[in-house]
């Protein structure tokens, strides 16, 4: 397992060269000054634009300014956000937590609820509970974020005001509210995003980890157990349920940058001050340091995603520990 | 290896093979260790005999047989084909040698392409090795078909519509169309059933009798290896242990392994009472191969002692030269030091541990 | 059997027992047959804005099925005109991002060894960048982007898992005994990868293009919510939603006719992917 | 056959259904096993064996089901007539299986302790300790070497050999009166095929249970079980205590079968063959099923579905040559000479 | 509708925002209360000198007093009407090059320094300090120096004589407390933790700045001009303007500054809601680049005629347009000037809608469709231009569309190019487009049209003038009319030169919004000024009676 580990952060650490790599070569490739921009206002002088590209290193050959850039990366240094007028690393670190807990709740609920929801459509295959939830599911698992999550704020906030339409808690009282007020008021917060990716996301996991019981459900080990007298209650949650699990743990994985993809869009319909609603502000910004520094924490999340579940997986299935 | 029948030359002719392979770890996939599939053997195959390598699963036969024809890359060793130098060929002369050496292979099923139609797998041979196009191909699939017993009808199947035994000809067809004069046979009959296998052995013996093939026939079964092969090489954990004319081995091995290999083969006759010798353990892992002869911690020759952990037994010969046919005046040769004659000496043995001088063991005589 | 039993054939022959197969089929023919024929079978010409100030944003009636917008053009006659760019987008990167992907993988999975290892940490670092973020990134940094570009930026983001996909089973299949069969025969690197390796590769790789359409579909739509995918005045489902987002309680309708189309759309792609999986599955 | 059997399969008949129609992969199949006896039950692929042993637990699921005039009786109690809880009060119990693949039958994400464990929790309501110790125990019994340690390892760090035995191990726990055996040997090196069936013969003597062996390969018949069960077709087509068959095989098919095997120590330079190949479960032929592959078949073998015919004391055989036995001097085609053109597969 | 307020930065800047100088008074009963501003505009920076955006402003106005204030009468000439705030009284030298502000010794900063001289002066030399790069720093540009003659004595001294010279020191210099901002380091002032966490003088203090959510300011009680009613101003930003509204319409917010359209139905229909016309500065326009954008030296292809722009102009169905995007909450403008600064009137000579008179016309120049495809062509070149608009603003790119299929009407093919903001600024600052819909939020001082329309705005850096409008006749009348001492005579001649404009067509007036807040019912809003609608939030109130949960937290700060 310490091998595992050992080997996905070298891994992270070259993938995280890579995406940064990339980030660098499209934000050059553009036509275009990158940082053109933000510079060209017709209110700065030139020799202070002279003196800002100087201090960005603009002024450098190309491949001087990727060994900087590299070398930044490296050092944690993600530079001045232009359109924040802050670090990169503060608009970071205030837009990290808050998705964290949004990706972290949704992650969380979706699970629970796809896997019991495969639970019961494996345990009732063919029934009309089984089709039904299908359906359902597939409606859910096709719908683009923003359309659902502009019904449920249609719905949950406008013409059915039980939540807040935007924002991580309430800007004003939250502050005066006391320990319990405050958790509420969060929770309120976080119900319609939260929902509208748990919905999304429990719909993918339901649909993966039904099909995964079902193989299971034809392996041989299964049909072991029920040679072994075990109630079908039993062989599906105590064999099927868990086989299936690694390859939705797999799943998961692979889906983290689709979820942090989402997440990008529900953060921007629900206004959730996060590392999505940062990206794309600072994109329509072009604010370059911050894009760069979203999309490389973006590789970040992603890499530990995929380190969480190989190591999740890895407990689920005894073979990935020796592997 | 064997002087016999001078003027013979043999059509295959390994020497020293070995295969091993990478155990890759960590990010960058560097080799930390081997596994040693193969680990130096020789052996010559002359035309028109059928060479039988047999072995349990995981002894190297599969790779040693892919690694002749180049299938896999050898790590070491000579492999001449009727002379050529299978080993340095660039590409293209590779290419072209690979229609006078084929493979049949186990699986009948999953060395077809389920794509193609039996005739387009036919087909490709000649196509690749430009022989025929056109109604002439068409003819000769039709005519290949037919001599492995298939309907030239059956060219527009597909390998999902045959049964087994059909499928092992149509793989048998595909290695004749570009008319080999030597075919690995990679198991070719142990995922068949009994009565089908009975027809594709005789397939076999009956192309090698009308086209002089020499076939390496690769297999597990000792049963089908009597019927088969003229000699028998036997493999245990990368290596040859024992190889002799097939009367020779069967009537009397010499390696305890074989001697083991052969007990354990039930016999269809209720009455038939034999000693039985029951290996403990299992096949050591081929990455981490015992010292000295890799067969002795499970051996049971009563001789055995610390010099077999320590000296790695030379493939020597044991007996008189025996064998009829096509195998006449082929040597049995035995990797053991302690089934006497050996040119291990006692000084040599017993410097290195030895404590019971060589005795000839011979508990499963005449298994025929 | 008859002699057209090739696998093909049979996904066929499985996928016509389909109910729900064919339903899917259905619906996606009429929804393309609707965006290919809008010029001949639409009601009104796309773009015209007949009466400003009086029809602007009227709720459905039997002249407007579905309405008209803000514009007073008519809501049906933009929502098949917008089929042809959402599904025109959609199918043309897909084939395009298949393209790449399945040469990419192809290549990777043949040649193997430390070339295969670090093309895939390439593959492995690309799809480490959620695809959103990548697109709303290169579409920013070049600006106003005509559907070509847009096309050609959606097929360059989405061949990742292509690559992956085909990269293992061109891996497995390569390796595989047909393969060694083949080379065994004599047949060069480039015939066994084209002739053995690719036609069975591919089978998940067109279940995973069926898929990936809808994917698009939703992708494409999403960037014109934020505002950089197909700009206007090319109607798209996404830019109308997001034309339609800002009228949403005094004129749903806008929004909700292409929702539908997309839901429908995606909801089709899926079980018709889903259908073709079930064919393809050698185990049934 | 035998008084008061343990097991007395009646007329069993199970049914797949297929895209090409119903599949009548057990068609009529009846047997019994004694207290303490093996019996062979011998096929080729497709004959019915594996599906008849599954019948027997109840375990055809999916498109199968089991006809409803077929009676499995064990010690006297129709197993198809019972609810399903009390089935799986059977199920491990009374009647334990084990399987061709062992890699496969193990849950790869439970150690094999557990697995073990398992059966005694289920059936013995033993508490986890109690199940615990019982697994070590039964892993000792079928001579794993330190059984305390190899009880907590999964599947896949245990070779071949001994993923079997844990197989055997977990069918023995409640010391059933009936073992299944499906093919238990036939993945496994035939070394290793020598440790298993010398322990499935020690362990059947220490508990004294009845073992239904199914296996393609004579030889392992020949030499563990005391009668024979031959399946053609989805059919019984011969039955004999194993001396007798061996000596002297009535059916053709077993006939067949016993001259197209190679034996180590035979003698015959070609393998005699049986042409063609088995005929599909969804449409199995009329009269003597056998019949197209038959080298002495008549008219009446088209016309009519043999019987089982009583050839000697326990020996029935399927063949229509009982009551004309000179036409078996007369086969069409010298049986040593049918190879070649087997078009007819 | 913020990045238009921000498309015309250059001229926002240099507007006045002038206050009624109310002292707060009234009962204990309309003291307390928080109001929450709705927005989806972010504050740049909160010291004066760096400011760039609106927001900014509107936060800054609230923390930093400044010397004086405009009048009622909103005149900035000279300083008649403008009321004292931090200087008490100020002097004009004899020559009327310098003038001397005498500060008020009970002005404070928010740490309790009193405010002195030496903040007025630093508060001017980061302006023009070229390491701070202050976007301000043309506003100024009239001011040579700012000294300090005593403690409570500064003095602004002028390169020349001018009618703004007054507000241009009362109103852009803004004091800033030097005892914190003496040793910053000045060339990386946005990064001082200053411009995040403000000390000011004005009647709110800041507490917290929460990026992308929130700006809190709670009453100053020890201001020396008495403190507000309110006790507490929050500015909620949401991500976009949609959300903005959305809180208040959500009762989660209760101020936002402008409502159109949909969402303005809904909060006439709100019970809890009251809307309020306040008029408005900006006005929008089609403008047109008079020059070829590859070849500056010459005139557009199809652009750089006056009589196809003409023609343009006459295709277009403005009144439909303004009713179709705003309903009635928008006019025709009459000229370059909106109508609430009262310069432009009626008497303008308006381009009448006739479409058929635009074909005629195009028929007559030649333009005409020869090969069938429906768009114009004269010697080959198409009538074909781009139109940009900033994909930030919905109205705009509602306008392109209508301008588009107008257009379209009479055999006019316009490509609608949307940009993102900061791409279009740069597009403007190299003169590559052909045309685009632009709005202005000008100052109240007639004369900013220079920057925006004369051939002085459009060849220097900073003039605004993108189109390269340089009509020799037009600049001479704006000229005399600046020059124009007399108010009178000022008017008449603006009137001239904007008739000069509307006849060349270099732009095309659209529309002249008529903004509408939308607020909270329980807000006494007082003082919605056309140019500065938070000019009286010092001044807004909320009845005790009416007071809902966060109008009781009171000034006590926040938990943390």
């Amino acid at each position: 397992m310490r091998r595992l580990l050992a080997a996905r952060a070298a891994q992270a650490v070259v993938v995280v060269a890579v995406v940064a790599t990339v980030v660098f070569a499209l934000i050059h490739l553009a036509p275009g000054d990158p940082f053109g921009a933000a510079l060209e206002s017709g209110r700065v002088s030139p020799e202070v634009r002279a003196e800002w590209r100087a201090r960005y290193g603009l002024d450098r050959p190309l491949a001087e300014q990727y060994v900087r850039w590299i070398g930044s990366v490296a050092r944690g240094d993600l530079g001045w956000s232009f359109s924040r007028n802050r670090p990169v690393a503060g608009a970071l670190a205030s837009a990290l937590p808050n998705t964290l807990v949004l990706m972290g709740t949704a992650l969380l609920l979706s699970i629970a609820l796809g896997i019991a929801a495969a639970v019961l459509q494996a345990a009732r295959r063919g029934s009309l509970v089984d089709r039904g939830s299908s359906a359902l599911l597939l409606v859910f698992y096709s719908m683009p974020e923003f359309w659902l999550g502009l019904m449920l704020l249609l719905a949950f906030a406008y013409e059915l005001p039980i939540f807040p339409v935007s924002g991580v808690v309430d800007p004003v009282m939250h502050e005066y509210m006391g320990t319990w007020g405050r958790f509420v008021d969060r929770v309120r917060h976080l119900a319609l995003p939260a929902l509208t990716l748990t919905l999304l996301l429990s719909a993918a996991i339901a649909r993966h980890q039904r099909a995964a019981l079902l193989d299971v459900a034809r392996a041989d080990f299964t049909r072991t157990a029920r040679a072994k007298g075990l109630s079908p209650r039993a062989v599906l949650l105590r064999h099927a349920l868990r086989n299936s699990l690694g390859t939705t743990i797999t799943l998961l994985g692979l889906m983290f940058p689709a979820l942090l993809g989402g997440a990008v869009i529900v953060e921007t319909v629900f206004a959730w001050p996060g590392m999505g609603s940062l990206a794309t502000s600072a994109i329509a910004q072009r604010d370059y340091p911050l894009v760069s520094a979203t999309a490389i924490v973006g590789a970040v999340m992603t890499v530990a995603g995929s380190v969480i579940a190989d190591v999740l997986g890895a407990t689920a299935d005894p073979r990935l520990r020796d592997a | 290896m064997s002087e016999r029948a001078a003027g013979v030359r043999p059509l295959v002719s390994v020497r020293d093979l070995a295969v091993h392979f990478p155990v890759k770890k960590g990010v960058l996939g560097r080799a930390k260790g081997a596994v040693r599939a193969v680990d130096g053997v020789s052996f010559d195959v002359f035309p028109g005999e059928t060479l039988a390598l047999v072995g349990e699963s995981g002894c190297g036969k599969t790779t040693t047989g892919r690694a002749v024809l180049r299938l896999v890359e050898a790590t070491a060793g000579t492999i001449l084909f009727d002379g050529t130098d299978v080993r340095a060929l660039k590409a293209e002369p590779l290419r072209k040698l690979r229609r006078q050496m084929q493979i049949v292979f186990q699986d009948p099923f999953s060395s077809l392409n389920p794509r193609m139609t039996v005739g387009a797998t036919v087909r490709e041979g000649l196509v690749i090795h430009e022989l025929a196009e056109g109604a002439e191909a068409d003819a000769r699939v039709r005519r290949l078909l037919e001599e492995v017993g298939l309907r030239p009808d059956q060219a527009s199947r597909y390998p999902h519509e045959l049964s087994g035994g059909q499928r092992q000809r149509v793989g048998i067809a595909r290695a004749l169309a570009v008319e080999p004069r030597f075919i690995v046979c990679d198991e070719p009959v142990s995922a068949l059933d009994v009565s089908v296998q009975a027809q594709v052995v005789n397939l076999l013996q009956d192309l090698q009798r009308d086209r002089g093939l020499a076939y390496l026939f690769i297999a597990h079964d000792l049963s089908v290896v009597q019927h088969v092969a003229d000699r028998v090489a036997v493999m245990y954990l990368g290596r040859i242990v024992e190889t002799a004319p097939g009367e020779a081995l069967y009537d009397e091995p010499l390696m305890p392994y074989t001697q083991a290999l052969l007990s354990a083969v039930p016999v269809p006759d209720p009455d038939a009472k034999r000693q039985r010798i029951v290996l403990s353990g299992d096949v050591p892992s081929p990455a981490a191969p015992p010292s000295g002869c890799v067969f002795h911690p499970r051996c049971h020759h009563p001789a055995r002692d610390a010099a077999c952990a320590r000296i790695v037994p030379p493939l020597e010969p044991k007996g008189e030269m025996s064998g009829s046919g096509k195998s006449a005046g082929a040597p049995h040769l035995v990797a053991c030091i302690k089934q006497p004659p050996t040119t291990v000496d006692d000084a040599t043995q017993r410097a290195a541990g030895a404590t019971h001088p060589p005795q000839r063991y011979l508990p499963v005589v005449g298994a025929r | 059997m008859s002699a057209t039993s090739g696998p093909w054939s049979v996904a066929l022959r499985r996928l016509r027992r389909d109910r729900v197969a064919i339903g899917a089929a259905a619906a996606i023919v009429i929804l393309a047959l609707a965006a290919l024929l809008a010029p001949l079978i639409a009601p009104y010409p796309p773009n015209a804005q007949p009466d400003i100030v009086g029809m602007a944003t009227l709720p459905p009636s039997g002249a407007h099925p579905f309405g008209t917008d803000v514009f007073s053009r008519d809501v049906l006659t933009r929502v098949m005109y917008g089929g042809r760019v959402s599904l025109g987008v959609a199918v043309l990167s897909i084939a395009l991002s298949i393209t790449i992907g399945t040469a990419y993988g192809a290549v990777a999975g043949y040649v193997g060894g430390a070339t295969e290892a670090a093309m895939m940490r390439l593959i492995d670092a690309l799809l480490a960048v959620p695809r959103v973020l990548l697109l709303l990134l290169a579409l920013a940094l070049w600006g106003a982007v005509g559907l070509p570009a847009l096309i050609l930026m959606l097929g360059l983001t989405g061949w990742f898992g292509t690559s992956r996909l085909v990269r293992e089973r061109v891996r497995a299949l390569s390796r595989g005994e047909f393969a060694l069969a083949a080379r065994a025969l004599g047949a060069s690197h480039a015939r066994v990868l084209w002739r053995h390796v690719l036609p069975s590769a591919l089978t998940p790789v067109i279940v995973a293009a069926t898929l990936g359409i809808g994917n698009v579909v939703v992708l494409e739509a999403s960037l014109s919510y934020l505002g950089i995918g197909v700009r206007p005045p090319n109607a798209s489902w996404g830019n109308i939603i997001q034309e339609g987002s800002e009228q949403i309680a005094s004129g749903w309708w806008i929004a909700l006719f292409p929702g539908l189309a997309i839901l429908v759309t995606v909801v089709a792609f899926n079980l018709l992917g889903d259908a073709l999986r079930d064919a393809l599955d050698p185990r049934k | 056959m035998t008084p008061d059997p343990l097991l007395d399969v009646q007329n069993l008949r199970t049914t797949f259904s297929t895209d090409a129609g119903p599949a009548r992969a057990v068609d009529g199949v009846s047997f019994t096993v004694g207290r303490g006896e093996t019996v062979g039950l011998v096929g080729e692929s497709g004959c019915g064996k594996s599906v008849t042993a599954l019948s027997i637990l109840r375990l055809i699921d999916g498109a199968g089901r089991i006809e409803k005039d077929s009676h499995i009786l064990l010690e006297g109690r129709d197993l198809l007539s019972l609810p399903e809880r009390e089935m799986r009060d059977v199920r491990g119990n009374r009647v334990a299986m084990i399987w061709q693949e062992p890699l496969s039958a193990l849950n790869p994400v439970m150690s094999v302790g557990d697995q073990i464990a398992e059966v005694a929790r289920v059936h013995a309501h033993a508490s986890r300790a109690e199940a615990h110790a019982k697994a070590v125990e039964m892993l000792r019994l079928v001579g794993i070497a330190d059984p305390e340690q190899r009880a907590n390892e999964y599947p896949h760090q245990l070779s071949g050999g001994m993923r079997q035995r844990v197989v055997i191990a977990m069918a023995l726990v409640m010391s059933p009166a009936l073992l299944i055996a499906d093919e238990p040997t036939t993945a496994l090196d035939v070394t290793i095929q020598a440790q298993i069936l010398e322990l499935l013969a020690e362990v059947q003597k220490r508990m004294g249970m009845s073992i239904l062996l199914i296996t393609h390969d004579l030889g392992v018949v020949a030499e563990t079980a005391s009668r024979v069960v031959v399946m053609y077709a989805g059919e019984v087509v011969e039955e004999a205590p194993v001396r007798e068959l061996f000596a002297d095989a009535h059916h053709p098919y077993t006939e067949g079968l016993m001259r197209a095997m190679p034996r180590v120590g035979g003698t015959e330079t070609r393998l005699a063959t049986i042409p063609g190949a088995v005929p599909a479960p969804t449409d199995w032929p009329h009269g003597c099923r056998f019949r197209e592959r038959c080298p002495y078949a008549w008219e009446l073998c088209e016309r009519e579905h043999p019987p089982l015919y009583q050839i000697g004391a326990g020996h029935v055989s399927r063949c229509h040559l009982a009551i004309e036995p000179e036409r078996r001097a007369h086969p069409h085609v010298p049986i040593a000479a049918a190879t070649g053109a087997g078009a007819g597969e | 509708m913020t990045t238009r307020r921000l498309s015309a930065a250059a001229l926002l800047l240099a507007l006045a925002a002038c206050g009624r100088g109310d002292r707060a008074s009234g009962s204990e009963g309309d003291v307390g209360g928080t109001v929450v501003i709705s927005t989806a505009a972010e504050p740049d920076f909160l010291l004066p000198p760096i400011i760039l955006s609106a927001m900014g402003k509107m936060v800054s106005d609230q923390l930093f007093e400044r010397l004086a204030e405009i009048g009622p009468k909103m005149n900035a000439m000279g300083d008649e009407g403008f009321e004292p705030r931090l200087a008490r009284h100020w002097t004009w030298a004899p020559d009327s090059l310098s003038i001397a502000f005498e500060l008020d010794p009970r002005a404070h900063w928010h740490d309790g320094k009193p405010v002195r001289a030496a903040d007025v002066k630093m508060g001017f030399d980061l302006m023009r300090d070229p390491k701070v790069a202050s976007p301000q720093a043309p506003n100024v540009a009239e001011i040579d120096s700012v000294t300090v003659r005593d403690s409570l004595t500064a003095v602004a001294w002028y390169h020349r004589r001018s009618l703004d010279q007054f507000f241009t020191a009362a109103y852009n210099v803004i004091p800033v407390p030097a005892h914190l901002l003496g040793s910053v380091d000045r060339a990386n002032l946005k990064a001082d933790p200053f411009v995040r966490n403000p000390v000011g003088s004005g009647p709110f203090r800041f507490v917290r700045w929460v990026p992308s959510q929130l700006v809190e300011l709670v009453a100053d009680t020890t201001y020396f001009r008495g403190r507000p009613k309110l006790d507490r101003v929050v500015v909620s930003i949401a991500p976009d303007p949609n959300t903005a509204v959305t809180r208040l319409l959500a009762g989660e917010a209760d101020f936002i500054e402008v409502l159109r359209g949909e969402q303005l139905a809904q909060a006439q229909k709100d019970p809890k809601l009251q809307v309020k016309q306040y008029g408005g500065v900006d006005y929008a326009f089609l403008q047109f680049n008079l020059r070829d954008p590859k070849h500056h030296g010459r005139p557009h292809p199809v652009l750089g005629d006056r009589n196809v722009r003409v023609a343009l102009a006459m295709a277009l169905d403005r009144a439909a347009i303004a009713r179709n995007v705003y309903d009635t909450l928008a006019t025709v403008p009459f000229g370059p000037a909106p109508r609430s600064l009262g310069i432009a009137d009626s008497t303008i000579r308006q381009i009448p809608y006739d479409s058929a008179r635009a074909k005629r016309m195009l028929d007559s120049l030649g333009w005409r469709d020869s090969n069938g495809d429906g768009i114009r062509e004269k010697n080959g070149v198409p009538l074909r231009f781009s139109v940009m608009v900033p994909g930030s603003s919905r109205p705009r790119q509602r306008v392109a569309v209508l301008i588009q299929e107008q257009l379209k009407g009479v055999g006019a093919d316009v490509t609608i190019d949307q940009l993102d903001f900061n791409a279009m600024i740069a597009k403007l600052g190299t003169r590559s487009f052909d045309a685009l819909i632009n709005s202005w939020h000008p100052d109240p001082t007639p004369s900013s049209i220079r920057q925006t329309w004369t051939s002085e705005g459009s060849r220097t850096n900073d003039g605004s003038n993108f189109g390269s409008y340089e009509s020799p006749v037009f600049d001479a009348q704006v000229d005399s009319a600046v020059a124009s001492h007399d108010a009178k005579q000022a008017r008449t001649l603006y009137l001239r030169a904007y008739q000069t404009f509307v006849d060349d067509a270099p732009a095309i007036m659209l529309y002249e919004p008529n903004l509408v807040a939308g607020a909270s019912k329980r807000i006494r809003l007082v003082n919605l000024r056309p140019d500065a609608w938070w000019a009286g939030i010092a001044q807004w109130s909320i009845p005790a009676g009416e007071r809902i949960d966060r109008d009781r937290i009171g000034l006590r700060p926040a938990a943390r």
